[in-house]
């Protein structure tokens, strides 16, 4: 038994590395098309451009593996991103600043979850309705205005090195990693593929589905501050309507990562991989200089390809 | 500087805030124009409105070593950034239609938005004899655009003191928008003088809306796209405050040009607004 | 003449999944007007059979032949038309659609552009009415319970006329009164000159209902018997390849502390008035006809519905039961009727869903100890017998009565005092089902309290201490299990007076 | 068992009735709100506003009852309704243009559908990949600019009137009556509902999955561009930017009705009850003349409660 169940894991490994195809072969026509391309400089811009986006995918991976869907990321990043540089600009301690405004983004994610568990509502609408909220407090508390003037060492957090490594990056990989484990081996991250494999059953096996529901969201809106923050501080402003349209990014991230929509399978290295592949083609459409309206088709078709390959090289059952 | 110019040909990076927009395709455009006719190059980015997206598409202009970076900021403050990394990298950085917060600054070619908001709202007063009721059509909320305008605009209304600004609704410089918004606002507001829209696309939805209702009311846009004009020479509307986004293209290539050649040039050159009426 | 009547022959047939030899050589010969058993334990490659003659799965070898004519059906499609139908083991329903809409689903009468509804409704009733139940054509699948879905499963393969049908442990999910109309029908059905081929673990049923039987055993063909030629221990023997002992086992009732409760327990609409105790150390068996609330008496005491009048008493103790959870802290475990719904989760591995409901105490500093999840699945797949290659096995990749054991061991992982379970050996083999009255028994003697609730009679009759007979959502009476009969606890649920 | 399916008929038809909870309740809050919300003309303005989200959401409702979803309908409102334009300013005969036009709406429906069913990949990321080919291709055939210049008859289509009836509104209520047909009456639109319900009993019934899976995409492209063409007709101007964002509006419409995005329940009548609540919605804000930040938050608020009443309504099991 031990060396079948080696051999499974070598098969489980191979299909792990084909959900990667997408990324690889990218990675190799790009460095043809562009001799900018394949130079650390510009890998280190790639992955930090793509830790925003990274960020929230973590979080949504969480949701989807339960079956439901986060829409309201992009503006609960602009809540915190915003309420964090206003409270910082009026002069609060800055720790204190962290707290709050990730404790908001968090609040919002619970009350997702509440009314998707306890409510039983469909988390597509709720999300919806969250998004236009969030937007809305946005506005209503920044005045529709950018908010700017931090911190010299609050901007550590978006623009700052360690080892020469810029820290959203490592900021990511520090969640990649915190996730991951949670995911995998924790009993949470089992229940929360337990739930998109068969919520009832899951009930029926002793487990508080709705904890573990209003838990994923939590988590998600807490990730979504969390970018928020760095955000605002890699540009140095908190912008109002910052991360319009990123929940779409964060999906197909999550969703070219191999991460089923309909729940229970997939994970965290799958979806860093296609926020990976998102990233390295508008980076790449950008170093190709290919105009801005050939850009959205050519994105639209390898989005369309990669996942197309992903398909392929899953075996069908 | 001139290593960069090793084939002779100035390599000119344009980060644009968005096309979703005539205005930004004819400043692109004109840009584009003027470039070719002096032998330049140009490598155009669209940030869509995102401005985390600017910044990163601006580092992967400087990973390109571009000679002269010309942006058009989605944001004046989140934009000082990618104007910082500019600057590290020693590419001079000319900004176009709305300025920049920080970092340093070559030249900033613009119309002046709030001016332009304050010429629609004398316009209006002038006609309908300084007393009446007007509307206001706001752009997407956040955007400098919307502030500006509205900020002018305001300014200037609160000059009349029988001019009252009876309804102020978003719709988020789109024409359907303009239309939808106009159509309902028109249920509520028996009476209205004069409409100002933030742009020219929803003035022209207002427009629709308001022949379809059968009422006469005064437009005022803003941008003078080719629709608006003709409707402007056609009477459908009472005037657009133009600007000149061609023009603000051509002249941040010529800008570039003497950067290049370390001539001497304005750190603000405004690009003159003007009333078509 | 014999040769003339042959309908369709499957000759060698090879299928393999990953892993598995699902099929290695199988024949079967089907005549008109005969009902042929298909025997074998869980697992052995009945079901699979039965998809490679449809069309579902693509063989990797042999022959099919029907009439004489060697063919190749790439879909269910092509098979339904050449006049094969047939009845899935697990129920292949759309429950948003309405009863009369699944039985036709795909062959609705039509009235130019549009279905003909009326026609619809009529043919539907035409259709159960030859069953002999009683279900609206409009209601909603959905709104069945499991009975009568598997009855409209049923009327689905009857309405579309075939010379073939195949029915996969149609009675699986029936009590005896279902059951006599089905072997009815057959009856029928094989008078017309109608085969069938039928499978069921249930021995009883082969030698009422079967002419002939194939026997199958790790995917290979063992050989085909006359019924009238054979007896049951020489197919137990052909089926699992030795001989096994007499079917139940003694179980020694030791009934000590009262463990359990209910007074007056009333949820609107699905339990009336039930009252009933529980002790240590005894089986308290459920009887009832299908729909009479048995599932939704114990689902209620399992935290799922909130009665709406009277008391729980766990050890003495009243208790308020929310949720599944809080029965599990309380030492409550209830094995759903449903194993697919409600039981597992196919897309998991047999060791995830082994350890599902205990996996908070195998953690070591908050992580999950993978050796600890190992070797509890381990154990429960040697002890259960788990037919599987390995413990990383996907659930849905065994047969049903191996996805029954999964969802055992899972429920054993608990540890319960108070254990419910409903229909525990649905689908399952002559050897399984042993298996878990062994356990049953096993369970017994260490003192836990067991709630069996079973359609079929004999299964409550030799293995309970008490048994409850139950008939429109109320408990009808109680009867001793020396003293009872089927017919004394049939009476009992109907409403009827022993004395 | 006539009375018995005579009550049950009688319960469903109360549960219809109850999704149109939020609907009622609106219209009555909004009624006393504002003196000139509940005048025929206002009505009619709205019925008038909401026909185009009516239409993409009709469309939606056959791709979500199959348990997809289709992103790219504001993509494809807008392609269609730039050809169509540009065709016209060409001078190419009316009806070829329209044809064309709708042809090819319907053509990337159809392709969205072909990936969705033969390629087995998820709608969402496929209609998403399409959303942004889509995008990509109107502002390259319209150079980003606004197409004008319409024929007079062409105009008839979004502004005119028949029997003082606004002509959208009637089209709207035409495809609507049609839509019920199809999904009601037909075997295309129980199988639409039995592959939401359970793909695979439908495919084991013997039905063909693939063709009723395309045909849903095909039906959400051409709708989508028949909506593209009246919105062009009503502003009288093709904008290449036309559309962005619909399509959540119509999934919120299509959800907001009452079906589930699951797949299998739920129908067209709820969607259009959505698509109203919507559009009163945005109608009533603009009366009351909220100011903008606090119409999102308003906007958000409403839908949540409408939502929240509806599923309220429902029978748990
Ligand atoms: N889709 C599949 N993928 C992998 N293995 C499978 C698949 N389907 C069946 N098997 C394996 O093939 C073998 C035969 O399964 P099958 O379902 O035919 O058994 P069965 O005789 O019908 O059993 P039961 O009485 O439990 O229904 C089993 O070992 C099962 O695990
Ligand atoms: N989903 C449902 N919707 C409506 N009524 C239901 C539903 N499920 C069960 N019922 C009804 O509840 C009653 C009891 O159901 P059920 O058949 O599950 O009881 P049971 O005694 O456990 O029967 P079974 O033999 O099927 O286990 C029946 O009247 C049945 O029709
Ligand atoms: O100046 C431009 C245009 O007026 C446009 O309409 C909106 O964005 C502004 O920045
Ligand atoms: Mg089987
Ligand atoms: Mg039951």
């Amino acid at each position: 038994m031990t060396a079948k169940s080696k051999e499974s894991q070598i098969i489980k490994l191979a299909a792990k590395f084909k959900s990667a195809i997408g990324l690889i072969g990218l990675i190799i026509v790009m460095s043809f098309l562009s001799e900018y391309f394949l130079t650390v400089h510009n890998l280190m811009n790639i992955t930090r451009q793509v830790s925003i986006n990274a960020v929230l995918a973590i979080g949504m991976t969480f949701v989807i593996l339960t079956g439901g869907i986060d829409l309201s990321v992009g503006s609960v990043l602009a809540l915190s991103s915003v309420i964090t540089a206003g409270l910082m600009s009026s002069g609060m301690n800055i720790a204190l600043v962290l707290i709050i405004g990730i404790g908001v983004g968090t609040l919002l994610g619970l009350l997702n979850g509440l009314l998707v568990a306890k409510g039983r509502m469909q988390s597509f609408i709720v999300t919806l309705g969250m998004m236009t909220i969030a937007r809305g407090l946005t506005l209503i508390y920044s005045d529709g205005r950018p908010i700017s003037g931090f911190d010299k060492s609050f901007r550590f957090l978006g623009a700052g090195h360690v080892l020469g490594i810029p820290v959203p990056v490592i900021i990511m990989f520090a969640l990649l990693a915190v996730s991951y484990v949670i995911l995998k081996k924790t009993p949470f991250g089992r229940y929360v593929y337990a739930i998109g494999g068969n919520e009832k059953a899951t009930e029926l096996s002793g487990i508080n589905t709705d904890k573990i529901k209003i838990g994923v969201y939590a988590i998600s809106g807490f990730l979504a501050s969390i970018s928020g923050i760095i955000l605002a501080s890699r540009l140095n402003s908190a912008q109002p309507i910052a991360g319009t349209g990123y929940e779409l990014d964060a999906i197909a991230a999550v969703v070219l990562g191999g991460t089923s929509l309909a729940g229970g399978q997939g994970g965290i290295v799958g979806t860093i991989i296609g926020a990976l592949i998102i990233g390295i083609l508008n980076n790449g459409l950008n170093l190709l200089n290919v105009s801005s309206f050939y850009q959205l088709v050519a994105k639209g078709a390898v989005i369309l390809i990669a996942i197309f390959l992903d398909t392929r090289s899953q075996k069908r059952d | 500087k001139d290593g960069a110019k090793d084939d002779g040909k100035l390599k000119i990076g344009f980060a644009v805030s968005t096309q979703n927009n005539p205005f930004f395709v004819d400043m692109k455009n004109g840009l584009e124009a003027k470039a070719e006719e002096l032998g330049f190059e140009v490598l155009t980015v669209d940030a869509q409105d995102d401005a985390a997206k600017q910044l990163s598409s601006i580092e992967d202009l400087i990973m390109k070593g571009i000679d002269v970076l010309v942006v058009n900021p989605v944001d004046g403050d989140a934009v000082v950034t990618a104007i910082e990394s500019a600057n590290n990298s020693n590419i001079p950085v000319i900004t176009v239609d709305r300025g920049a917060n920080g970092g340093e600054v070559t030249a900033h070619i613009a119309s002046d938005n709030v001016a332009g908001g304050v010429m629609a709202a004398d316009f209006i007063a002038e006609k309908i004899n300084k007393a009446g009721k007007v509307v206001e059509l706001e752009g997407i909320a956040g955007t400098s655009a919307a502030r500006d305008r509205g900020k002018g605009f305001n300014q200037g209304i609160d000059k009349y003191d029988s001019i009252e600004v009876v309804a102020s609704q978003p719709a988020d410089f789109n024409r359907a928008k303009g239309m939808t918004v106009m159509e309902n606002i028109l249920q509520s507001q028996r009476e209205i003088d004069a409409v100002f829209a933030h742009n020219d696309s929803m003035a022209l939805g207002a427009m629709e809306a308001i022949e379809g209702a059968g009422r006469d009311i005064i437009i005022v846009g803003f941008d003078a796209i080719d629709d608006a004009v003709q409707a402007v020479k056609d009477g459908k509307i009472a005037a657009t405050v133009a600007q000149q986004p061609s023009l603000i293209g051509e002249i941040a290539v010529e800008t570039a040009q003497k950067i290049a050649n370390e001539e001497v040039v304005e750190e603000f050159i405004k690009v003159p607004l003007k009333l078509v009426k | 003449m014999e040769e003339k009547n042959l309908i369709l022959e499957m000759k060698d047939i090879v299928k393999t999944f990953p892993g598995v030899r699902a099929l290695d050589g199988v024949n079967l010969k089907l005549y008109k007007g005969e009902v042929h058993a298909l025997l074998g334990e869980n697992g052995a490659g009945k079901s699979t059979l039965m998809k490679v003659m449809n069309g579902i799965y693509k063989r990797d070898g042999g022959e099919i032949y029907l009439n004489g004519k060697k063919v190749e059906f790439k879909n269910p499609k092509e098979a339904q038309e050449a006049g094969l139908a047939i009845i899935h083991q697990e129920l292949e329903l759309v429950p948003e659609l309405t009863v009369a809409e699944n039985i036709f689903l795909g062959r609705e009468p039509r009235k130019g552009f549009l279905v003909d509804f009326k026609e619809l409704i009529k043919r539907t009733q035409e259709v159960i009415d030859r069953l002999g139940v009683d279900i609206d054509p409009r209601s909603k699948v959905g709104d069945l319970n499991i009975g009568n879905q598997q009855m409209i499963e049923i009327a689905k393969a009857l309405s579309q006329n075939s010379n073939v049908i195949i029915m996969d442990e149609p009675t699986s999910s029936l009590t005896p009164t279902e059951i006599d109309i089905l072997a009815n029908l057959i009856d029928r059905l094989k008078k017309k000159g109608i085969a069938i081929v039928f499978i069921s673990h249930r021995m009883e049923e082969i030698f009422e209902i079967c002419d002939k039987v194939t026997v199958l055993r790790d995917g290979k063909y063992i050989g085909e018997v006359k019924v009238e030629d054979t007896n049951e221990d020489e197919l137990i023997n052909m089926m699992v390849g030795r001989k096994l002992e007499s079917r139940f086992p003694e179980i020694k009732h030791r009934p000590s502390d009262k463990i359990l409760e209910v007074k007056d327990l009333v949820v609107p609409g699905k339990v009336e008035n039930a009252s009933f105790e529980l002790y240590k150390g005894e089986v308290l068996g459920i009887a009832g006809l299908m729909g009479s609330g048995r599932t939704e008496l114990a689902k209620t005491i399992f935290g799922l519905f909130k009665p709406s009048e009277g008391e729980i008493y766990v050890k003495g103790e009243r208790v308020n039961i929310n949720s599944p959870k809080e029965a599990i802290d309380l030492g409550i475990y209830y094995l759903s009727e449903s194993r697919k719904d409600e039981g597992l989760v196919l897309g998991m591995s047999v060791e995830e869903n082994t350890s599902l409901s205990v996996l908070k105490n195998i953690t070591n500093l908050g992580l999950i100890d993978n050796q600890e999840e190992e070797k509890l699945a381990k154990k429960y797949v040697q002890g259960l017998k788990v037919k599987t290659p390995h413990i990383k096995q996907k659930v849905k990749n065994l047969s049903g009565g191996n996805q029954q054991k999964v969802v055992i061991s899972k429920l054993l992982s608990t540890k319960p005092d108070i254990i419910i379970l409903d229909e525990p050996t649905r689908g399952i083999d002559v050897g399984a089902k042993k298996e878990i009255y062994e356990l049953i028994s096993h369970l017994v003697d260490d003192g836990a309290a067991v709630i069996l609730i079973s359609s079929q009679l004999p299964e409550v009759l030799n293995l309970s201490n008490r048994i409850l007979a139950m008939g429109e959502n109320r408990i009808m009476g109680e009867i001793d299990a020396k003293d009872a009969t089927q017919e004394k606890v049939m009476k009992l649920a109907t409403g009827g007076d022993l004395n």
